[in-house]
C-alpha cells in the first residue's frame, strides 16, 4: 500500500551528507564544523556562545528528563535530543514582544524563552495540564499535544497582532507528522490569506512515533508553502546558525507587514517518542548511527571552537552550569505535590456554576 | 414600543457589542459584506470596518482555533459557524481547546469566545441544515450553552454571552429568526443560567428552549381547552442548567414533559429527566416524559414535520402524564 | 484584515482575455472560438458534437430547474449555468468503470454519468437526501453539501480501486471555497502518499458564496499540487476541450498507477450562490458582464460550425431535443410525492434495533 | 482454559477477521510495523502485508472519511484511531457521513466501519489520554457503539462489529488492555445490543460499561459485606441499549446506580435514568443515581483518582439507593 516515494527517501537519505546533494537547504556549518556559509548572522561573540551555552545545557536538562522519568518523578517525558540546534535557534531569533506556539517536545525552546523548566514539567510530572507557567507572561503558549492545532492558535493570535498595529509575531513549532492534519492546512492558509505575521516552523525529524516522513508526506514539506503564497525555506534543522539566520530572516518579515513563512527545520529525533516508546521496533541502528555524526552541539561547539570564540574554560564553564542548574531544577521538580483536588472544579470556569459546585462538595465535601 | 425580529435583534446585540467594546470582533463564513446567509451580521462591516467584520475562508476549525489565538491576544471573538451540521469540523478545536483553555492554564487565560451557530430545523432545509447540535456541547465541560426563543431574549443572551468571561455557544432557532417581539433591547431580565417561566401552569410542565417554546406554549393552548393547565418552562441556558428552576416546577407540578429536536439519546430531555429524579423525585406522579426527534439523522424536508415535536405529540405526552 | 493579494485579484481579472496572461492556463479554444491549441483530443466528430449536445441540454435543464424552483417545486436549486464546460468535459473523460464524487453543483456532470435527474433532483425538492439515485450502480456518489468532504471519500474509494488492482480511478468535484478546508488537505496529502487513483478537479468559479478568490487564497490553487508532490494543472474551464483533455491525461495517469492529479478549472458562476441567494448583494454587473462572453457554449458552438463539424440542423436538433427531455423531467419531478415516514425509519440501520422500532411505532402508530 | 489479555484478545479478533474476510483492512497512525501504541495490532502487518494492515498520515478525518470510500469500494475497514482525545478531528466525518451515508443512500450503500478508539481515562495519562467520547457518538443516530469490559467479551464484540454491516464505534478501556480472562475465544454468547448480568442481585443493581463494570464488581463485593445484595450490569452496547435487560433489572431491584467516567451532563447515565423511567417508573423505589466523572475536563494525572467514580462512590450511591 505505501507507495514509498523516491524523493522523500533520498531527501532522508542524503540529509546532512553534503551540501550540494541539496540545492535548496540553508546550510551554514557542515556536520564537521566547518563553515559552508556566511556564518556572520548579525550575532555577537557573546551570543554566539550563548547558543552554545543554551544546547549544552537543554540537552543536559533533557537527559535529566529521562531520568527522571525513569525514576517515576515523571509520568512520561518525550524527549528532543538532537534537536537542541532547532529549537535554540529559533526561539533565539525571537524578540520579547514576540509570542511563542508550542507542540509538546518544546522544552528548549521554553527554556530559552524563560519559561521555569519546573513549572513547564509539571505537565509530564502528571501535576497539571499544558504547564502551569504562565503563558500570557511568558509569551509561551501551553503544552498542545493534539497535532498541529496549535497552529491555528498562533495564527488567530498573529492576527489580532497584525489588528493592534503590533510589531510582533508568533512562531509555531510542530512536527513533520502534523503537517498531515487539516488544521496544519487551515492555519497556513488563514495566515495567507490575512497577511499574518507567522512563523510556521516544522522541525522535520523524519518520525511521527513509529511513522517514517515518506508515509507521511509525498513531496518536501517547505514546498507547501509556495501552494499558500508564501516562502517556504528548508534549513538544516541541526545547524544553529542556520536555524538561527532563516528564523530571524521570518520573523522580522512577519513583524513588518510581510507575512507568513513557513520553515522546514531537518532534524532527526535520537531519542524513542516518548519514554513509553520503544523505537527499536520500528528504525534501525544504522540510520541512529548515521545521524549521530550530525550531532548539532558537537558540530557547533567545534565550529566555534575553531572560529576562536569559544575556549575550553567556556566549554567547562556551560557543563559545569548546567550541571549545577539542572541539579536545582531536578530538587525542585522531585519536590513539587499535586495540586489539592479542588483544583478541577476552580478553572472550569470564571465562576463555578451552581451545579458545579455541587459536583465540587459531592467531590470534596463541604470543606 | 418597536417591534423587532430575532434576526433584528441579534444584529442589534453585536452592534451594540462592537460599538461598546473596541475588542469585539465578528468574522465567519459570509458575514461582512453578505451580512450572513441569515443577515444576521447585516450592515456591521459597512459600520466597522473589515478589520473588525471580516469574512474567513472557508475553514471551521480555523475560525475556532483563530478565536483561541485572538483570545490570547485579547480579544473577544464572535464568530459565527454557517449552519449547525457545518459546526463539526469545528468540534475537535472547540472540545480540545476551546473548552479546556482555562482549565489548562488555571484561569490565566480567559477565552471569552462566542460561537454562533444557526441551529434546528423546521425550515425545510437541506441536509445538514436542520441538525440540533447541542449534546455535542453541553456533554463539553468548560462550554457555556444557550439558545433564545424569542427576539427579546436573543438580545439579552448575546449581549450577555459576548460579555461572558467564558466560551459560550449561542445556538440560534433558524425557524424563530422571522418570529416577532415587541418590547425594549435591554440586557435586563434573567441572566445566562436562568430559565423563563413563559406560561404559569399547576398540572403539568413542558420544558423547553428555542423553536419549541412557541409550540409547548401553542401546545398549552390546546391542553387549556381540554382542562390541563400547563406551565412552561423556557430553559435558555442548557449550561448552566437552572436546576432551581426545574426543581420548583417538578415539585409544584409533578407531571414534566421535556420537549427538544434533538435525538432522544442522550439529549437534553434525558439530562432534565435524570436531574428531575435527583432533585424531586417522591414530588414525580408520572415519569418524566421526552418529546423529541427520533434516534435518526434529521429527514428530507418532506417528512420533518413526522420527525419534529408536534403540539398533537407535545399534548399527547402531556395528556398521558396527567392522566398516569 | 483582508489583504487583497495582487496575484489572485489578477487572476480572476486577466481570465480569459488572452492566453499569454496566463502562462500557465490550458486552453484550446479562445473565448471567440478560434482554436488557440492542438484541438485534437482523441475524438471524434460525433463526440464533439455530443459535448455540445450535452452542454446545450443541461444548461436548459439548468434554466428549468430554476424555474422549478422559484414555482416552489423545488425546496432550493443551485444552478450551474457557465460552469457547463467545466462538467461536461470532465464527466466525458470517464470511463465506466470510474467513479465521481460531486459536492452539491454537478448535476451538468451527473447527467453526462447517465444519473437519472430526477432521481437526481429528489434532493433538490426536499424529498431524499443525497439522492436518491443508486450511487454504486451510478458509480456517482451521492450529493455532498459538508464542503470538501467527499474528497476524503473519492480518495478512500482510489485507494480500494488501488488495491483492487483496477484500472479504474476516482474525480472528485469541488469548488475553489472547498480548498480552504482541512479535508481538502488531508484527501490530497493521503492521495499523494498512497498513490491512490484519483482526480481533484476543482472548479474555480471565483466565489464561495459571497466571498472572492482572494478571500478564500493567496496563491493560485493549482500550485498547491506541487507540495503534495503530485501535477497540478490549470485549465480554462470555460473551454470544453482543454476540460476534456486535461482530464482524460489526469484519469489515464491515474489508471496507470502514477497516483493524483489537481486540475484548477478557471470557470465562474453566472447564477447565484442558489435560489436562496441574492448574489446582487455582493459582486458587480461589470464582473458578469465581463464573463458574459467568455460563455462556454457559444464559443464552442461558433468553434465546432467553423470547423465544418457541427451545422444548423445539429444545433437546432439540439435544443430540440433538450426542449423535449427536459419537459419530460419536468413532469416527472412535478409528480414525485413524498416518501412514507416510515423511510425515516428505514435506512438507519441495516435492521433496525428494538428501540427504533418502538418510535417508529409512536411516530406512525402499529401500522 | 488459556488466559489471555484484552491487548491480546483485540490482536486475535482482528486477527481473525483479517484472514477470514479478504476485504477486511486494518489502518491507522502507527497500527503497521509498530502494531500501535498499544500493540493492539502487533504483528499484523508482517502477517497479512502492508497492504491489508497500514500505517496513515496522522490525519483523523481522512482516516474515517477513506473509510467511507473504502466502503463504497467494497472492503471492511477497520480503522485506529489514536486515543479518544484525538478522535475528535475525525468527529465531522463520522456525524456527516459515517452515520448518514446509508440512511442517505436509502440502503443502498452500507458502511460496514469499525473506528476503534483506546478510550477512559485510569492510566495516568496526559491531557486528552483520558477523554470518555462515549456521549458524542452515542447521540449520533447511525452509529452502533459497543465497550468490553473483559478480555473475552472483547473478542467476541469485536468480531461482531467487523461482520456488521454498520458502522461501529469500538470503544477500548485502556485501563482494561492488561486485564485477564480466561476461557475460549469465540463469538458465541450475546450479541450487540444485548447486555450482561455479571453478577446477580435483588437489592439494588449497578450499571456500567468498560471499566467500570470491574469497579461495579468490587464495590458489589464490599457492599454484600454489608449486607447489600447488588447486581451488577455490563451494558457492552450502548447503541442499541438493552432497554429489556434495564427494565428487568428496575423491576427487580427498584434501585439502580449507573457509574461511568464520563461527565456526567448528557452522559449515558442520563439516558439509563431516562430509560428506566420510562421503563419502570412505578417499581422505582429510589431516584436512579449516577456515579460519574465531573462536569469538568478530564483532570491530570496526580488527581484522576478524585474525578474517577471510586469503589467508594459507588458503594455511597447504592446505599443511599437502598435506605431512600
Ligand atoms: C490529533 C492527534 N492525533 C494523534 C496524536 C498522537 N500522537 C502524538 S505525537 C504523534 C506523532 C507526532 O509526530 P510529529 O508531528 O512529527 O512530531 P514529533 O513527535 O516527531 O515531534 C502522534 C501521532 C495526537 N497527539 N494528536
Ligand atoms: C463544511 C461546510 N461549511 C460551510 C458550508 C456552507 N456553504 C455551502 S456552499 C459554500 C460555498 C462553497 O464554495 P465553493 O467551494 O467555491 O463552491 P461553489 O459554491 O462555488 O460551487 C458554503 C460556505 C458547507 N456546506 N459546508
Ligand atoms: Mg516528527
Ligand atoms: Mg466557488
Amino acid at each position: 500500500m505505501l507507495s514509498t516515494t523516491p524523493a522523500a527517501a533520498s531527501l532522508r537519505r542524503d540529509m546532512g551528507h553534503s551540501r550540494s546533494d541539496h540545492p535548496n537547504l540553508v546550510r551554514l556549518i557542515a556536520p564537521d564544523g566547518t563553515a559552508v556559509g556566511d556564518t556572520d548572522v548579525g550575532l555577537s561573540p557573546q551570543e554566539l556562545r550563548e547558543l552554545l551555552r543554551l544546547m549544552i545545557l537543554t540537552r543536559r536538562l533533557d537527559d535529566e528528563c529521562m531520568a527522571l522519568q525513569r525514576q517515576g518523578e515523571l509520568t512520561v517525558y518525550p524527549p528532543f535530543r538532537g534537536q537542541e540546534a532547532a529549537q535554540v535557534g529559533s526561539a533565539f531569533a525571537l524578540g520579547p514582544q514576540d509570542f511563542v506556539f508550542p507542540s509538546f517536545r518544546e522544552l528548549a525552546a521554553a527554556l530559552v524563552r524563560g519559561v521555569d523548566p519546573v513549572e513547564y514539567l509539571q505537565y509530564h510530572r502528571g501535576t497539571w495540564h499544558g504547564g502551569p507557567y504562565d503563558p500570557l507572561a511568558t509569551r509561551f503558549a501551553p503544552i498542545c499535544v493534539p497535532v498541529a492545532t496549535q497552529i491555528v492558535h498562533a495564527v488567530g493570535w498573529a492576527m489580532g497582532a497584525k489588528l493592534d498595529g503590533k510589531a510582533a509575531c508568533a512562531l509555531t513549532y510542530f512536527g513533520d507528522g502534523a503537517t498531515s492534519e487539516g488544521d496544519f492546512h487551515e492555519g497556513a492558509n488563514l495566515a495567507a490569506v490575512f497577511g499574518a505575521p507567522v512563523v510556521l516552523f516544522c522541525q522535520n525529524n523524519g518520525w511521527a512515533i513509529s511513522v517514517p516522513l515518506e508515509v507521511q508526506t509525498a513531496g518536501p514539506i517547505f514546498r507547501r508553502a509556495a501552494g499558500y503564497g508564501f516562502p517556504g525555506v528548508q534549513v538544516d534543522g541541526n545547524d544553529v546558525l542556520a536555524v538561527f539566520k532563516v528564523t530571524k530572516a521570518a520573523a522580522d518579515r512577519a513583524r513588518n507587514g510581510l507575512g507568513p513563512t513557513l520553515i522546514e527545520a531537518m532534524t532527526y529525533r535520537m531519542g524513542p517518542h516518548t519514554t513509553a516508546d520503544d523505537s527499536s521496533r520500528y528504525r534501525t541502528e544504522e540510520e541512529l548511527a548515521a545521524w549521530a555524526p550530525r550531532d548539532p552541539i558537537a558540530r557547533y561547539r567545534r565550529y566555534l571552537v575553531d572560529a576562536g570564540v569559544a575556549d575550553q574554560a567556556f566549554l567547562e564553564s556551560c557543563d559545569g552550569e548546567a550541571e549545577e542548574r539542572v541539579a536545582t531544577i531536578r530538587a525542585r521538580v522531585v519536590g513539587t505535590a499535586a495540586p489539592p483536588p479542588s483544583e478541577m472544579f476552580d478553572h472550569v470556569f470564571a465562576a463555578a456554576p451552581p451545579s458545579l459546585e455541587r459536583q465540587r462538595r459531592e467531590a470534596l465535601g463541604d470543606a | 414600543m418597536p417591534e423587532v425580529t430575532m434576526v433584528g435583534a441579534l444584529n442589534r446585540a453585536l452592534r451594540d457589542a462592537l460599538a461598546g467594546d473596541p475588542r469585539a470582533l465578528v468574522f465567519g463564513e459570509d458575514v461582512g459584506r453578505l451580512g450572513g446567509v441569515f443577515r444576521v451580521t447585516d450592515g456591521l462591516q459597512a459600520e466597522f470596518g473589515k478589520e473588525r467584520v471580516f469574512d474567513t475562508p472557508i475553514a471551521e476549525a480555523g475560525i475556532a482555533g483563530a478565536c483561541v489565538g485572538l483570545s490570547l491576544a485579547g480579544f473577544r471573538p464572535v464568530a459565527e459557524m454557517q449552519f449547525d451540521g457545518f459546526s463539526y469540523p469545528a468540534l475537535d478545536q472547540v472540545i480540545s481547546h476551546v473548552a479546556k483553555y482555562r482549565m489548562r492554564t488555571r484561569g490565566i487565560a480567559s477565552m471569552p469566545i462566542v460561537i454562533r451557530i444557526p441551529s434546528f430545523g423546521g425550515i425545510r432545509g437541506k441536509e445538514h441544515h436542520g441538525d440540533s447540535p447541542e449534546t455535542y456541547y453541553v456533554h463539553t465541560a468548560g462550554l457555556k450553552v444557550v439558545v433564545p426563543s424569542g427576539a427579546l431574549d436573543a438580545y439579552r443572551l448575546l449581549s450577555l454571552a459576548i460579555a461572558d468571561p467564558d466560551p459560550v455557544i449561542f445556538l440560534e432557532p433558524k425557524a424563530r429568526y422571522w418570529s416577532k417581539e415587541d418590547g425594549e433591547l435591554g440586557v435586563e431580565g434573567p441572566g445566562i443560567g436562568e430559565a423563563r417561566v413563559v406560561r404559569e401552569g399547576a398540572d403539568c410542565a413542558l420544558i423547553a428552549y428555542g423553536t419549541m417554546v412557541s409550540r409547548c406554549l401553542d401546545a398549552a393552548g390546546r391542553l387549556a381547552d381540554e382542562g390541563i393547565d400547563a406551565r412552561v418552562l423556557d430553559l435558555r441556558s442548557l449550561v448552566p442548567l437552572d436546576l432551581e428552576a426545574l426543581g420548583t416546577a417538578a415539585r409544584e407540578t409533578g407531571r414534566m414533559v421535556v420537549v427538544h429536536e434533538a435525538a432522544r439519546t442522550v439529549g437534553m430531555g434525558a439530562e432534565i429527566a435524570a436531574r428531575i429524579m435527583e432533585e424531586a423525585f417522591d414530588y414525580l406522579q408520572a415519569p418524566v416524559m421526552r418529546v423529541t426527534g427520533y434516534d435518526t439523522p434529521y429527514p428530507p424536508a418532506s417528512l420533518e414535520q413526522h420527525w419534529l415535536p408536534s403540539v398533537e405529540r407535545i399534548c399527547d405526552a402531556a395528556r398521558k402524564a396527567v392522566a398516569y
